[in-house]
């Protein structure tokens, strides 16, 4: 159990740490969702199911959605017309 | 000190670690880059920070999770009380997101810009010398003449 | 019908109710809509009205939501000081309902749910439940900012709301350390368990993180800062409501915290400090300030800061003084900055403006008057009821606050005499008067010149009243008594 | 390059605040927390409120009002957010109908989404899951078929019907214990015999409100910031 939680922030750490630094928002938006989904199975490991299925559903899968939604209207997504790639 | 209360001490030393990594690593994004996008990115890693924190908090070594099949308790649970105000906080949280996404496609509607220093230094020019930079308004576009800036707002 | 105790819920879920069928009624047609909303803003001042009847003597009433006893189940609480502010809330609101053309039926509901979630900010006893009602607040008020519809105004809001939701995820960070701590959430059973498992760095490490959270819309240093780009953004309307009411919300919050759970000299200090903070800053700012509104702005904080530091004097006559100066900030500034919203542009530009409009000039000499604190306005009796208190306290570093907000009322005539006396001078050079007032857009103003200068007339009894709901309101024993009867 | 200095500020200035944070930490020591509220709770739980999932039951019975804040905030966000882009003009990468197989895809995950966050909200007081991670499951069912075929925007009516009657619900059913002098959201019905699905009295009825409006709420907010729908 022990291994799994330290798996999980290492796993979060990097991921948070790629959020922040990254060059591309959207990679950082990818990112989020990981640290969102190690910290699901930190909610598991601590014995909180009811926190982990809403951190899955909610922080990986409903804001990544909004992130990203986000990013194409402001032509952030690559492949967007007028988009100037993902760049900051 | 027992096996066990060294491991839990250890998984303690983990996530306490991972929580704290989580709360700076998010502040840091809150206030070293500029584009508003990565700023919201680090709010929701402050965000995911505490709310691990505050679930860390109701742990108890060798305790069920708080739902009792069957109908009765077997034995200790961990704590419930802190699991559900991190629902209700992860909630809120989606919510808070959402409203600041909504600015943030409406301000690079606006502004043309998502850094957040040339943001305010657009709002400035536009709210505060008026006498050099005439109102313009989303919509109407057009700059307004120096007579009608003296009109209210309220 | 309904039981006695249990109607303090209805301040809360009544507008909260009215806003979730307001969009169903509004897409029938625009006006019934905008009318539900200010008939159920009516309703909940005749509610606050009716309460003010049942503790206005000196009664409590407590209500356990669920029938769940507290500490488990969420209490609420009413006495005079939270009717009191429902009544600054339900009043301000009414006064200041957002014009039909920001936002439409959209404002109306963000509106209500304003009012919805205050009447829960000051009635709560639970600490997350606090934050949760602070949370409705800030997002209502995230919305309001941006109800103008002007490119300022979006960006004001997205780095209001920034600015706000970092301090609630520190606040709730400053719960998680509480409930680790004590293991409950309940104020009442806080004030019990405080001294034992709250002292220390912890509680002041708490209590640190909860005022920079609640802090915000306490317009508190150095959470401030959206301060004056808000309030030049937003329609006038709304920076009214946010700088006259909801930071009045907050800092009663803070004065419940402080009293109850961290009444103890390290967290005095600390509130003492930032206080003192905002007061010099706020006026030094005002001072440089371009035009009105921002002048009005910074002003503002500077006042909020006032009311920290009359809070941090821990004696009852310090929170007599800290509601006072909240109370009269509350009635004066909306109606300045309903003139600074018609009279934007620089200051120097306000001359001819008496000729224009005399009643519009006059409410603002009165008004500012008051701020600065000129016999015989309720705002000198306000400020000496602080400095005396100030300097009476026993700690000297009192003293020192209490000088230095005798030279910010220095600072705070100096701005306020030069725009007065512009607006009694002829315009400069070729520039042309300000705008006429309409009089039904100044209506406000003058309702709350006239609450002013009636204040005047009842100086005593308001005194006497304000001396009971503090004494009341500083002994965390009743409050314990009341929610928790057994424990003391 | 720009802005070192400022990089360097900020992460001594965060160093300095982790070694704070962790020295707090330290202080409450792991799994030892006092605690006592929560443990209380979970010992009378099942019996006060008949719920087996006893986070619900906090959530529902001795947090109630927390719950019904809580759906409020995702309507003020919903609210604000569809005021802010209701002047917008409509996204960039808009209008295309999206490609067969997602049109398909959304045909059959519509109808096994909708059941799947149907199920996880009524057995909320029972097993994990409720009315939060249910709405957010049925605000995707309801979603993804908009994403699909952007030309037939959500059923704005419908939605809007389901959001303000599912909220008044919420109250409406707190509010019946006022009735009869008992405090808001006092549980109605009894307790019922806890594990089974028609249990914990009006708390199922509870959650099911929440489902409905954290879908409606979640799937409008989705919706608005795709800008597929900004109702003007």
């Amino acid at each position: 159990m022990i291994e799994l939680a330290l798996i999980s922030v290492l796993v979060m750490i990097g991921a948070a740490l790629a959020v922040v630094f990254v060059r591309g928002l959207m990679a950082a938006v990818a990112a989020a969702a990981v640290v969102s989904l190690a910290l699901s199975v930190l909610f598991a490991v601590l014995r909180a199911p009811d926190v982990a299925l809403a951190e899955a559903a909610v922080g990986a899968g409903l804001s990544g959605v909004l992130l990203a939604l986000t990013l194409r209207r402001v032509g952030l997504w690559p492949g967007s017309p007028s988009g100037d790639g993902d760049r900051e | 000190m027992t096996d066990a209360m060294l491991l839990a001490e250890a998984l303690g030393d983990v996530l306490y670690t991972g929580a704290i990594g989580l709360i700076l690593l998010g502040l840091y994004a809150m206030v070293v880059p500029r584009h508003l996008v990565r700023i919201v990115l680090g709010l929701l890693l402050v965000q995911s920070g505490v709310n691990l924190f505050l679930v860390a908090v109701g742990y108890r070594p060798e305790a069920a999770a708080p739902i009792l099949l069957g109908g009765q308790a077997i034995g200790p649970v961990v704590d419930p009380l802190p699991q559900a105000l991190v629902l209700t906080a992860i909630v809120i949280g989606v919510g808070v997101l959402a409203l600041a996404l909504a600015l943030v496609v409406r301000v690079k509607d606006v502004h043309g810009t998502l850094d957040s220093r040339e943001v305010a230094e657009r709002m400035a020019a536009e709210t505060g010398d008026s006498r050099l930079m005439p109102e313009t308004a989303p919509g109407r576009g057009a700059a307004v003449p120096a007579r009608e800036m003296l009109e209210d707002r309220s | 019908m309904i039981g006695t105790a249990h109607q303090i819920v209805l301040p809360v879920v009544l507008p909260l109710l009215a806003a979730f069928l307001l969009p169903l009624v509004g897409r029938l047609h625009v006006w019934p809509a905008r009318l539900l909303g200010q008939i159920v803003g009516v309703l909940h001042l005749a509610v606050v009205a009716y309460l003010w009847t049942l503790v206005g003597g000196g009664e409590t009433i407590v209500s356990a939501l669920g029938g769940f006893a507290p500490p488990l189940g969420i209490v609420l609480y009413a006495d005079r000081l939270s009717v009191l502010f429902l009544l600054v809330l339900s009043v301000g609101i009414l006064l200041f309902w957002p014009r039909r053309e920001h936002g439409g039926t959209r404002a109306d509901t963000l509106t209500l749910l304003l009012l919805g979630g205050g009447s829960g900010l000051v009635l709560s006893g639970d600490l997350f439940n606090i934050f949760v009602f602070y949370e409705i607040v800030a997002v209502a008020s995230y919305g309001l900012a941006a109800s103008g519809g002007n490119a300022a105004g979006f960006g004001a809001a997205l780095r209001y709301l920034l600015l706000s939701a970092l301090g609630s995820a520190l606040a709730l960070l400053g719960i998680a350390l509480v409930y680790g701590a004590a293991g409950t959430l309940n104020l009442a059973d806080l004030s019990v368990l405080a001294p034992e498992r709250l002292s220390g760095p912890m509680g002041l490490a708490a209590f640190l993180l909860l005022v920079l959270g609640f802090g915000v819309k306490a317009e508190l240093f150095p959470v401030n800062t959206w301060v004056p780009e808000v309030y030049t953004a937003a329609p006038t309307r709304v920076t009214a409501i946010l700088a006259g009411v909801v930071s009045k919300l907050s800092m009663v919050v803070i004065l419940r915290l402080l009293v109850l759970i961290f009444a103890d000299p390290g967290a005095q200090t600390l509130l003492l400090v930032l206080g003192l903070a905002g007061v010099i800053a706020g006026e030094l700012a005002a001072f440089r300030a371009p035009d009105l509104n921002r002048t009005f702005a910074f002003s503002s904080i500077a006042q909020l800061g006032l009311v920290a530091v009359a809070f941090s004097i821990p004696d009852d006559l310090g929170i007599a003084a800290g509601i006072a100066v909240a109370v009269h900030h509350a009635v004066v500034k909306p109606g300045l900055f309903v003139i600074a919203g018609h009279w934007t542009g620089p200051i120097e530009r306000l001359g001819g403006a008496a000729r224009v409009s005399r009643p519009a000039a006059i409410a603002f000499v009165l008004l500012s008057l008051s701020i600065i604190g000129i016999p015989p306005f309720p705002g000198f009796w306000v400020k000496l009821l602080l400095l005396g208190e100030a300097f009476a306290a026993v700690d000297p570093v009192y003293a020192l606050a209490g000088a230095v907000i005798l030279a910010a009322t220095v600072v705070e005539a100096a701005y306020l005499f030069r725009a007065a006396a512009l607006m009694w001078e002829p315009p400069e050079g070729d520039n042309r008067p300000p705008a006429a007032f309409p009089l039904a857009r100044l209506a406000p103003t003058l309702v709350l010149t006239l609450l002013i200068l009636l204040a005047m007339g009842a100086v005593s009894p308001l005194g006497e009243a304000l001396e009971a709901m503090a004494a009341e309101v500083g002994d965390a024993a009743i409050y314990v008594g009341n929610v928790l009867p057994g424990r003391i | 390059m720009k802005g070192y200095g400022r990089a360097v500020a900020a992460t001594i200035f965060l160093i300095g605040l982790g070694t704070l944070l962790a020295a707090l930490f330290a202080a409450l020591p792991f799994g030892q927390a006092p605690m006592q509220v929560g443990q209380a709770t979970a010992v009378v739980a099942l019996p006060e409120t008949g719920a087996t999932n006893i986070v619900s039951a906090i959530l529902l019975a001795y947090r109630g009002l927390d719950t019904l804040g809580e759906v409020t905030i995702l309507f003020v966000a919903a609210t604000a957010a569809g005021m802010v882009l209701s002047g917008a003009g409509r996204g960039e990468a808009q209008g295309a109908p999206a490609g067969f197989i997602l049109r398909v895809a959304s045909g059959l995950l519509f109808p096994f989404l909708l059941a799947l966050g149907a199920f996880i909200v009524v057995h909320g007081h029972l097993t994990p899951g409720g009315g939060f991670q249910g709405g957010a499951i049925l605000a995707a069912a309801f979603f993804i078929p908009l994403l699909a075929n952007p030309a037939s925007p959500l059923n704005h009516t419908v939605a809007m019907v389901i959001e303000g009657v599912s909220g008044a619900a919420f109250i409406a059913i707190g509010a019946a214990a006022l009735f009869g002098g008992e405090a808001f959201l006092t549980p109605l019905f009894g307790t019922g015999t806890p594990g089974e699905l028609f249990s914990a009295g009006s708390l199922p009825l509870l959650y099911l409100a929440v489902g409905l409006k954290v879908g409606s709420e979640l799937a409008g907010l989705m919706a608005r910031v795709a800008g597929e729908g900004g109702r003007a």
